[in-house]
């Protein structure tokens, strides 16, 4: 009876045990880096480590592919295995082998904040996709950290350029203000006329989206171009109020086509060569010259009426909140 | 016809699945002494329990001063406990009060005796030769000062049933007698109905009136001296020593 | 109300001192892993000993401490039949032990939770200041504490605080057969007190959670 | 039992309460000293004894580990809750809740729980053995208690507060799981990825290292209250309400200087 009730306890102990060492192993493996798949490194050369914390996530496109493996403070030695370059920092990522081929030679690697907490992790633009894959190993360089910090004193350097330049072309600033004032009136007049012609008018609309295209060349010219008007409309919030409850309406209507809005800053700093700024006003005189003919592309102002609301609401918000522009939400 | 203080009729109790009262037929007699006699573990601790309301029998039923006793109705409940007193086997004084605090106890609970609670205590412990005692801590007294405590607290408000469990157990000769003497004077000044379970045997003879003998869970004999001389059944012979 | 509250004070310091250094060096130290700066730990800090860790460890250390100390008194007064002489004597033992150390328990509950969460926070900052070098100011900020945290956890302490009395005490009315008898009763009221406090804590919060508070 | 003097000065009190707490410390590790010389001259080991203790130190707090365990992990997801609401990081939450179970409130509340449940009770029991002389009783017999009794006490509560721990942290994780989706409306899975996305190995390693200090602690505790035991049932109970206070306070202090140590 005892030895019965003995050998009942110790089945029991045993059991509890076994699966207690089961559990234990278990976690261990899941919750350590033991993971099946083969790791691959590459190193990651950048300006400042913005506090980048080892074991961050490691993310294309926002899936996280791996963690930092390693932060290196080399401030400015020189990697003489690649070039003699100077390295102020090299990251050490450690990422899943799958995830290598995805990463090209000309992915752009930077430090992003996460969440609201400001939980920094790196991001990989995996790059074209015909250019050859990422080897093992392989030091890439790294784009400058997006942070707060850094594109407000963009913003500044912005202000002040923008402002030299509306010195310097005062004539052209006045006529595309005219041309904006009368282009508002008119769309008004016509909306408020002649509602049988806004639905013709919306017909127009690729019309306009495709000689914009043309005019404008691609993607990143337009995105030049917005940009440039953001931080113009921004500084001319002081002296030139007219100018600033009109700008935003062109501003939003061809900020459809802005992809990344963040990287907008570092775009804007290259649109500002005075030579593309003069040709940007050219095609902003141009344009507006067009839509106040009223040629039928004021449709693209007037897609429907809802753009037309939000456009008023937009605009008003923007006359109390100018700084909207330059920090993109 | 004669009077009885209490009457455990044909009551059954049984406690971890084990009968531990069997049929008890039990009658008290009023105003007499009663003996409750019996080897260790047959069950008398629990009769008088029984008798003090805190057992409820799983069968049958208690009668105590000629009414049934309801254990679901706490107002008689109350009523009939406050005409009965116990001294417990190992005393239950309360070791947070001092020795007047304790006698005096039983007289806070009831709203008619609430007058003058220190002159009965003090001639609750005068009678039991504890006078002067009152401020005492309870574990600052001998054991059988701590009995008479209790015999003192379980008889202050002078109820009509009181019950003592094992009231000289452990003490010297001296001291049982000092007691049994107390007992009696109590029972002589109020004419309540009393009963003792001891295996005193000697001197629940000379105290006692009716005597009840406790064999395994059964009262097997009820009645005087020398009706139980004239019994048949050994057992009662051996136990009451006749 | 002395033998639960003043008793207990040192014990409560003693163990919330801990609690609040534990927590400000792990809060520090896990924050330290993915934020650029510490300025959230103080408040949140605050917040959660508040709410959550305040009434629930005081209760715990209460539950305890005097679950504990009221199970092994009903319990001793239960085996020595102490109980059933005032059922006798007509003295209702829940009235007379119970109701008394029920009120006296709600009461010190609250004292010891605001005592609590003020020797916590104190030593939180300590750790806080010291160790991480956080600004004493950005430290100490109710910015993460509302009114409704503090009215969810009086809410919490009047309930942890009823509870434990009556789970000891009942513990203690029923336990049997002598000093192992109470030693049973004792462990059982302290097991049952803690999960009780820890179950409620767990009900209160979904359903202050749910309902926004 | 010699009842100290009353004094009613602030600083009598205080003294004396230091007083006490440096012998009781003192006696504690002279019998931790005991134990340990018991634990090197292993022929006193007894096989039936330790498969009990084990029995009832283990299988038999099981269950009450369990459910402390769930509700507590359930509780650290409400408590996170509140930020993420305020925040809106749902991703938060695995790491905030699994961090907390594994590290910190896990150990510390499973210790506490097993510490009422075992400490109290081992008290208890090792307590009536005194009261009732059936320690002197095995010293009669020519048997050393302390290497017949209670080290197989202190190794079961070692091996078992750390094999519950493991097995409560998962519980813990899977209240959490429930309560995520049932109280937060946040799908488990986000709550998982949490978990296995924050790299809590060292936390929980330093969960369980905790688990076998707290075990130890309150094998100490409970076995030296236990062996103190004077005055009956009234002192038995004493001595499980002191053994359950010095549990607690030493499951607090082990475990911030385990914390401070470990990082």
């Amino acid at each position: 009876m005892a030895d019965e009730q003995m050998r009942r306890m110790e089945i029991k102990v045993g059991a509890l045990i076994l699966f207690a060492a089961l559990l234990l192993v278990f976690a261990i493996l899941l919750l350590g880096d033991y993971s099946c798949s083969e790791s691959s490194y590459i190193s990651v050369d950048f300006q400042t480590s913005s506090d980048l914390k080892v074991g961050a996530p490691v993310k294309i496109s926002g899936v996280t592919v791996g963690k930092v493996n390693k932060v290196e403070l080399w401030a400015g030695r020189r990697d003489a295995a690649n070039g003699n370059k100077v390295v102020q920092v090299r990251v050490i990522l450690k990422l899943k082998s799958e995830s290598l081929p995805l990463i090209h030679e000309d992915a752009i690697f930077r430090i992003s904040t996460l969440g609201i907490l400001g939980e920094k992790y790196v991001e990989i633009s995996p790059g074209t996709y015909e250019k050859p894959s990422a080897t093992d190993g392989q030091v890439f360089d790294g784009a400058a950290a997006m942070n707060i910090d850094e594109v407000g004193q963009s913003a500044g350097v912005i202000i002040e350029q923008v402002s030299t330049l509306l010195a310097k072309n005062e004539q052209t600033i006045q006529d595309t203000i005219k041309g904006l004032g009368q282009l508002v009136d008119r769309a008004d007049r016509v909306i408020e006329d002649n509602q049988e012609d806004v639905r013709e008018l919306v017909a127009n609309l690729k019309q306009l989206s495709a000689s914009m295209n043309v005019a404008i060349g691609d993607g990143k010219q337009i995105n030049e171009t917005i940009t440039s008007l953001k931080s113009l409309s921004g500084s001319i919030d002081r002296g030139l109020q007219p100018l600033v409850s009109r700008l935003p309406e062109i501003a939003n209507n061809l900020d459809e086509t802005l992809t990344e809005g963040k990287s907008f800053v570092g775009e804007a700093r290259d649109a500002l060569k005075k030579s593309e700024v003069a040709k940007l006003f050219e095609d902003i005189r141009g344009l507006t010259a067009s839509l106040a003919d009223g040629k039928g592309t004021l449709g693209a102002l007037l897609k429907d009426r809802e753009i037309y609301d939000d456009l008023i609401a937009l605009m008003k918000d923007l006359k109390r909140h100018p700084w909207k522009l330059l920090l993109k939400d | 016809m004669l009077q009885y203080a209490a009457q455990i009729l044909d009551a059954s109790l049984t406690l971890n699945d084990s009968l531990v009262l069997d049929q008890v037929f039990l009658q008290l007699e009023s105003g007499r002494i009663h003996a409750l006699v019996g080897a260790g573990g047959s069950g008398k601790t629990l009769l008088l329990r029984m008798l003090a309301t805190l057992l409820q029998p799983s069968k049958g039923e208690l009668h105590l001063f000629k009414k049934a006793i309801n254990f679901r109705d706490l107002k008689s409940l109350r009523q009939v406990r406050s005409n009965i007193g116990v001294q417990f086997q190992n005393l239950a004084l309360f070791d947070f009060l001092t020795v007047g605090q304790n006698v005096g106890f039983p007289l806070e609970q009831d709203s008619e005796l609430t007058k003058d609670i220190s002159i009965q205590v003090k001639t609750a412990l005068d009678s039991v030769g504890l006078d002067g005692r009152q401020e005492h801590a309870i574990s600052a007294l001998s054991g059988g000062m701590q009995r008479r405590v209790a015999i003192a607290r379980a008889a202050v408000a002078k109820p009509k049933l009181l019950l003592f469990d094992d009231p000289s157990g452990g003490l010297d000769p001296v001291t049982t007698s000092r007691i049994f003497e107390l007992i009696r004077t109590i029972q002589e000044e109020n004419d309540n109905t009393v009963v003792i379970a001891s295996h005193d045997i000697d001197r629940l003879v000379k105290l006692c009136h009716i005597f009840h003998v406790v064999d395994h869970g059964k009262v097997i004999f009820s009645g005087t001296l020398s009706e139980a001389r004239q019994s048949t059944d050994d057992r009662v012979k051996v136990f009451l020593d006749v | 109300m002395y033998s639960i509250g003043n008793q207990s004070l040192v014990f409560i310091a003693l163990t919330l001192a801990f609690l609040g250094l534990i927590l400000v060096y792990q809060a520090s130290y896990q924050a330290l892993k993915v934020l650029p700066d510490l300025t959230p730990v103080g408040p949140v800090f605050i917040g959660t000993m508040v709410r959550v860790f305040g009434p629930t460890v005081v209760a715990l250390m209460l539950a305890t401490r005097v679950g504990a100390g009221i199970a092994a008194e009903t319990g001793s007064m239960t085996v020595t039949d102490q109980i059933e002489a005032m059922k006798v004597t007509n003295a209702d033992p829940v009235e007379y032990l119970v109701v008394p150390r029920f009120i006296a328990s709600i009461i010190m509950m609250i004292v010891l939770w605001v005592f609590g969460v003020l020797v916590a926070v104190a030593a939180g900052t300590l750790i806080g200041t010291l160790r991480f070098g956080i600004q004493l100011r950005t430290f100490l900020s109710l910015s993460g504490t509302t009114m409704s945290d503090v009215w969810v956890a009086l809410f919490k302490c009047v309930i942890f605080g009823a509870a434990i009395p009556i789970l000891a005490a009942d513990s203690g009315f029923k336990a049997t057969g002598g000093s192992e008898g109470v030693g049973w009763a004792t462990t059982k009221a302290v097991v049952h007190s803690l999960f009780t406090v820890i179950l409620l804590d767990f009900l209160i919060s979904s359903i202050a959670y749910r309902f926004g508070w | 039992m010699s009842k100290p003097v009353e004094t009613d000065s602030f600083l009598g009190n205080f003294g004396r309460t230091f007083i006490t707490a440096f012998q009781t410390v003192g006696a504690m590790t002279l019998l931790q000293l005991r134990i340990f010389r018991s634990l090197l001259a292993i022929k006193n080991f007894d096989y039936d004894e330790s498969v009990t203790q084990l029995f009832k130190i283990g299988v038999r707090s099981l269950p009450v580990v369990i459910a402390t365990a769930a509700f507590v992990g359930a509780l650290m997801v409400v408590a996170s809750g509140n930020f993420v609401r305020a925040t809106g990081a749902t991703t938060l939450i695995g790491w905030a809740a699994g961090t907390a179970v594994f590290s910190e409130v896990g150990p510390i509340l499973i210790g506490l729980m097993f510490s009422g449940r075992v400490g109290a009770n081992n008290t208890a029991e090792l307590g009536t053995m005194v009261v009732t002389n059936q320690i002197d009783a095995l010293r009669v017999l020519g048997i050393n208690p302390i290497g017949y009794l209670i080290v197989p006490r202190f190794m079961a509560m070692i091996v078992m507060l750390f094999f519950l721990t493991a097995i409560g942290d998962l519980f813990a994780l899977t209240g959490g799981a429930i309560t995520c989706r049932a109280v937060l409306g946040i799908d488990m899975r986000i709550y998982w990825q949490g978990i296995l996305d924050s790299n809590l190995l060292s936390e929980f390693i330093m969960g369980l290292v905790k688990a076998i200090f707290f075990g130890g602690a309150i094998a100490i505790v409970s076995c030296h209250w236990g062996l103190q035991v004077t005055g009956g049932a009234r002192g038995v109970g004493r001595a499980v309400n002191d053994s359950v206070v010095t549990s607690a306070i030493a499951i607090f202090m082990v475990n911030f200087f385990i914390t401070v140590l470990w990082t």
